[in-house]
């Protein structure tokens, strides 16, 4: 056969790589080379639009044992337990089918972390949709959701936390991010790194189907009119087989047989076996004969582009096949030896007792492209409607609004479809800052959550990009975490747009900034760029997933008020930002000027001072102050409590709507108990930290001083109906 | 006391149970489902989570495992057989329990805290709970909406067989504390010997203080003495 | 030899699935639809020659596991 | 007017309940059996008299509702 361009562009390929591949090849490759150079050589499993800027990132500290680079990242968290965690997109496919869009999505999210050695203790997701006036929204909103709980549920690990926004950005290319943590020992994490001559190579889980084929691909491309022509790339997910894959591996790990294990995520077997080759500088042979499959007269070519689920490769020590396959024979699975180590360096296709194709493997890796893409400055802009003119509003109105609008109600409706109790040491569930989940057996646990801000990150990326490091930061702290280390899911447009990928370098620099001065190093990630429609393209959409430890477990804290007549100290400097505030977003539909300022020297010192307080059981509850501002903080403490508070007006004279409403960062609202309030007040000055002392709770009302009166249980019912009349 | 729990491919709530179990000094082991042979048990569980992934109707094919013949054989001699959630539907589908229990009203997975209402406390599952006690417990499930036919409905009531019923706080039974449609808020009944239990709410989850509460714990300590 | 079977929910069976889809789609403007149940449907290919032999085993099939008597009907047929 | 949807994944789409079913049917001993595939049964009653127009209505319905055509196929058969 004969490679036109026409191939060579159904193959996402541009034609300066074709020579490329050429040149690296020596000869012109065939349609199974062709295939599998644009598997490995796509964005999404190159990283050749991102890799200069990635690099940038600190991703190195006493608590990193693994970073970027392997399936998953793994932070130490003492004694001999390590956390293994990634996050990754699915956005593509669950647009095209949003049920098995997202349960495949967290199905290949927990294959990336059990890989390690690490049993899945906690899914988290973060999901963005258009308008919910968009027509699509609906299903899609529905379908994702049941998606997500439907392959977790089954596989019987609890999803704990996540973000659910909507934004007209999304309407035709919404974003589904999974996020699995796992728990591990820390002397036995396994690696892709393949070691040894002659060693077996062992296909393990599902048959192999023609589905996904080039789904890499799909996600490296932007959406046009002919996407819909794409569909039956999707996948379908098989959460019980995943199931049984994880404990067959799991069961393995516990001796000495496996030298290197990768599963078959983005372009199945083609990256699974090029990466522990070339990690490990050795040569792969595979007899495609061998390979499992589902359909018949599947070729070599649909055999190395597949992407069915539930799939594993492992290289293992000489003389434990036998035994190895026991184990995944107990658990119905398939194991096939299907290959070999070999000192060539190339990847070899046998089928049919011939080469039906051989590539060097450093040509699909180290060598497959890397672009310096051209990006330009932001041009910021500061808002341009004055304040003063817009037409006025009483702060509770602007509350309901903001509490019953979809991106601020309650996401019970989501999360009661999640099992997050299963495993039972989900010690925090889904609805406060973040999940904490207890490490089995012990007294410790670890906290998670996930965070993003495309509206910051479209009008300032720099300071985008810090404020969620810092809001995820935050959000660890007020459940009494120590903040360790992050994963990144880097959701944006088409980078071969100049503007885009300015967007991109510059979220990356806020981010670095921001993880460097909080010691909070990134450990994995996940980039998904080309999400648009014809030149359309989303905000930038950086999702920052955290974990934090918690030493010594007791009751959880929350940001539940505990009890009434206790004192209410807001916790940072409160100067009433609006530009780019929900309370502008949702009462006049404004969308201007730049964000909140991050300082992060007032960041870090805040919340270290804060967690200070938590560890000496100074403090009943606390939350941070984020989107909606001090008012809508009190609110949802309010809202989960059944609690009121009495809250005072600012004693200097400042506008109410700024001081209630406005975003400004590093605030905490925490609730004291009477009698510690000196001892809270003393280690705050101690540690120059600016407070206020705003009011206390009390029974029944959320109130501000002649301004505002309203009950808990309307509150509760204003932020409840959204997502049940939708 | 001598427990087993069983475990199928796709169970995820045995290690929970086999926890809960230890917890309240229980002698427990875990049995495969291939196995033909049951260890010498007092009490035998089947426990929640997606046997064979719910796959064909939640519980069928687990009901056709080996072990369930050994199961069938304990229960018929007497002995004490709880299951939980995906454990109630594998007994339905053995007929060990009558009735069946469909996808929940919504058609959506539920997990909540819900509030159940003892009925019957005077079996071995029950006596250390009070009558018309109410529990606050974590039901998590897709098809937890129980069905049954006229006279089976008829004996549950005449021969007190239902365990638990789905209330609000208080413990008035309605529509309103009904999570999944099931036929009178029935969350659990027992077979006419009152020797096996089937319950869609998972009381293994509510025995740890940090975790939830302690309102699962009574099940276990009346099965103990 | 292929068979398809269908599987029916019993008529005194409520059936919540068909319920919510009937008002979905009465919702969706489907004014004139008077009632729709959802069951399930099996193709099964048996490598027997002898169309009675072959009925028998899948009728064996439906009564040890595809279908519970108890709540649900079937028909088998030939395809 | 009466009618019968018969919905079914495409071909190349992995059908992980047939495959447990199949599995467990050849473990019971029915060795016949080559495979087995599952998929969905609606009945669906409409009030409107010309089969062309009900026809045509209950399309809708799959197109809408009832079918996820990116992984399915659908028949839908008068009965
Ligand atoms: N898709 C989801 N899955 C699980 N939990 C979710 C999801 N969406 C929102 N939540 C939960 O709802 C709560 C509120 O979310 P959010 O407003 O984003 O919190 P925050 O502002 O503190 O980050 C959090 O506890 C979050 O974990
Ligand atoms: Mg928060």
């Amino acid at each position: 056969m004969i490679i036109t361009d026409q191939i060579v562009e159904k193959h996402g390929l541009s034609k300066e790589e074709f020579k490329n591949i050429k040149k690296l090849l020596k000869r012109d490759p065939n349609l199974l080379e062709l295939g599998v150079f644009s598997a490995m050589w796509n964005e999404h499993c190159s990283y050749k639009s991102s890799r200069l800027h990635l690099k940038n990132l600190p991703t190195k500290g006493k608590q990193v044992i693994q970073g970027p680079g392997e399936n998953a990242g793994v932070i130490d968290i003492g004694d001999d337990d390590a956390i293994v965690f990634k996050i990754e997109s699915h956005n593509h496919p669950s647009y095209i089918e949003p049920y098995q869009g997202a349960a495949t999505g967290v199905g290949g999210i927990l294959r990336d972390v059990f890989t390690m050695g690490a049993r899945p203790i906690a899914l988290l997701n973060s999901i963005h949709f258009g308008s919910p006036k968009h027509s699509k929204t609906k299903s899609l909103l529905n379908g994702v959701v049941s998606g997500i709980g439907g392959y977790g549920n089954c596989i019987g690990i609890p999803t704990v936390a996540g973000e659910t926004k909507f934004n007209e950005t999304y309407n035709e290319n919404i974003l589904v991010n999974a996020m699995a943590v796992g728990h591990a020992k820390k002397d036995k994490i396994f690696y892709s790194k393949a070691k040894g001559l002659n060693k077996s190579v062992v296909y393990v889980g599902s048959k192999t189907g023609r589905d996904g084929i080039h789904g890499a691909s799909m996600a490296s491309a932007e959406f046009d009119e002919n996407s819909e022509s794409k569909k039956p790339t999707v996948q379908v997910g098989d959460p019980f087989t995943e199931k049984l894959l994880m404990e067959a591996c799991l069961e393995l790990m516990k001796d000495n047989s496996i030298i290197s294990i990768q599963d078959m995520g983005a372009a199945g077997l083609t990256s699974s076996s090029v990466e522990m080759a070339s990690k490990g500088g050795l040569g792969i042979e595979l007899e495609l004969d061998k390979v499992p499959c589902r359909e018949e007269n599947m070729s070599p070519y649909e055999m190395m582009l597949s992407e069915s689920q539930e799939r594993m490769l492992i290289i293992l020590e000489d003389g434990k096949e036998q035994n190895a396959k026991k184990i995944f024979d107990k658990w119905d699975l398939d194991f096939v030896v299907i290959g070999k180590t070999t000192n060539t360096n190339n990847l070899t296709l046998k089928y049919e007792n011939q080469i039906v194709g051989e590539i060097p493997v450093e040509a699909l890796a180290s060598k497959a492209p890397i672009y310096d893409r051209k990006w330009i400055k932001k041009k910021t802009k500061k808002s341009s409607f004055n304040f003063k003119k817009l037409k006025k509003i009483k702060i509770e109105d602007a509350l309901i609004k903001i509490l019953s609008s979809p991106n601020h109600s309650s996401k019970n409706w989501i999360t009661d479809q999640y099992d997050q109790s299963v495993m039972c040491d989900t010690v925090l569930k889904s609805g406060s800052d973040a999940a904490i989940i207890r490490i089995h057996n012990k007294d410790k646990a670890i906290a998670v959550s996930v965070d993003s801000s495309a509206n910051y990150c479209k009008s300032h990326p720099i300071t985008g990009g810090k404020q969620i490091v810092c809001e995820n930061w935050r959000n660890l702290i007020t459940v009494g975490a120590k903040p360790l280390a992050i994963t990144n899911c880097l959701n944006f447009g088409n980078p071969e747009n100049q503007e885009i990928m300015g967007e991109f370098a510059e979220c990356l620099q806020g981010i670095k900034e921001a993880c460097e001065f909080l010691n909070y190093p990134v450990v994995s990630g996940n980039v998904s760029f080309y999400n648009g429609t014809n030149k359309k393209n989303i905000y930038p959409t950086p999702v920052i997933g955290g974990v934090g430890l918690i030493k010594k477990l007791s009751k959880p804290l929350s940001h539940h008020f505990k009890k009434d007549k206790s004192s209410l100290i807001l916790i940072g400097k409160t100067f009433g930002h609006l530009d780019q505030s929900c309370f502008l977003k949702e009462n006049y539909s404004i969308n201007e000027g730049l964000p909140p300022e991050v300082n992060l020297l007032n960041e870090k010192n805040n919340g270290e001072s804060l967690l200070k307080l938590i560890n000496k059981n100074l403090i009943l509850s606390s939350h941070d102050i984020s989107n909606g501002g001090l008012i809508t903080a009190l609110s949802e403490m309010s809202i989960s409590s059944g609690i009121g508070a009495k809250i005072l007006k600012p004693k200097k004279l400042t506008n109410l709507i700024e001081y209630f409403f406005g975003e400004d960062q590093a605030r905490y609202i925490v609730e004291v108990e009477d009698n510690s309030i000196g001892k809270v007040e003393k280690i705050l000055k101690e540690n120059n930290i600016f407070f206020e002392n705003i009011g206390f709770t009390q029974n029944e009302f959320l109130e501000i001083e002649g301004e505002l009166k309203i009950s808990t249980k309307d509150l509760f019912k204003i932020n409840n109906e959204w997502y049940n009349n939708y | 006391m001598k427990s087993s729990v069983i475990v199928f491919p796709g169970s995820n709530c045995d290690r929970d149970i086999a926890v809960a179990l230890e917890k309240m000094q229980f002698k427990n082991q875990m049995v495969w489902h291939k196995e033909t042979k049951l260890p010498k048990s007092d009490l035998i569980v089947v426990p929640g989570g997606f046997s064979y992934g719910d796959y064909l109707r939640s519980g069928a094919i687990a009901g056709k495992s080996l072990i369930i013949d050994e199961v069938i054989k304990a229960a018929k001699s007497g002995c004490l057989i709880l299951g939980i959630c995906n454990g109630f539907q594998i007994l339905t589908e053995t007929g060990l329990l009558k009735g069946t229990l469909l996808r929940n009203k919504n058609l959506k997975f539920i997990n909540k805290d819900v509030f159940i209402k003892v009925i019957n406390n005077e079996t071995r599952f029950s006596k250390k709970y009070k009558k018309d006690q109410i529990l606050k417990i974590n039901i998590a499930h897709n098809e937890g909406n129980f069905f049954t036919d006229h006279n089976h409905l008829n004996e549950l009531k005449d021969k007190n067989l239902i365990a638990f019923k789905y209330s609000d706080e208080k413990g008035n039974v309605s529509e309103n504390s009904n999570p999944n449609g099931s036929l009178e808020n029935i969350a659990g009944i027992y077979n006419a010997n009152k020797n096996i239990l089937g319950m869609m709410p998972h009381p293994e989850r509510m025995v740890d203080e940090i975790i939830s509460n302690k309102d699962g714990i009574n099940l276990f300590s009346s099965l103990l003495n | 030899m292929k068979f398809s079977v269908t599987v029916t929910l019993k008529k005194d069976v409520l059936d919540p699935q068909g319920k919510v889809v009937q008002n979905t789609l009465i919702n969706m403007g489907m004014s004139d639809l008077k009632s729709i149940r959802q069951g399930k449907h099996f193709e099964i290919d048996v490598s027997e020659n002898d169309q009675t032999v072959a009925e028998k085993k899948i009728d064996e099939m439906c009564r040890k596991l595809l279908v519970n008597l108890i709540i649900e009907d079937y028909k088998i047929n030939k395809i």
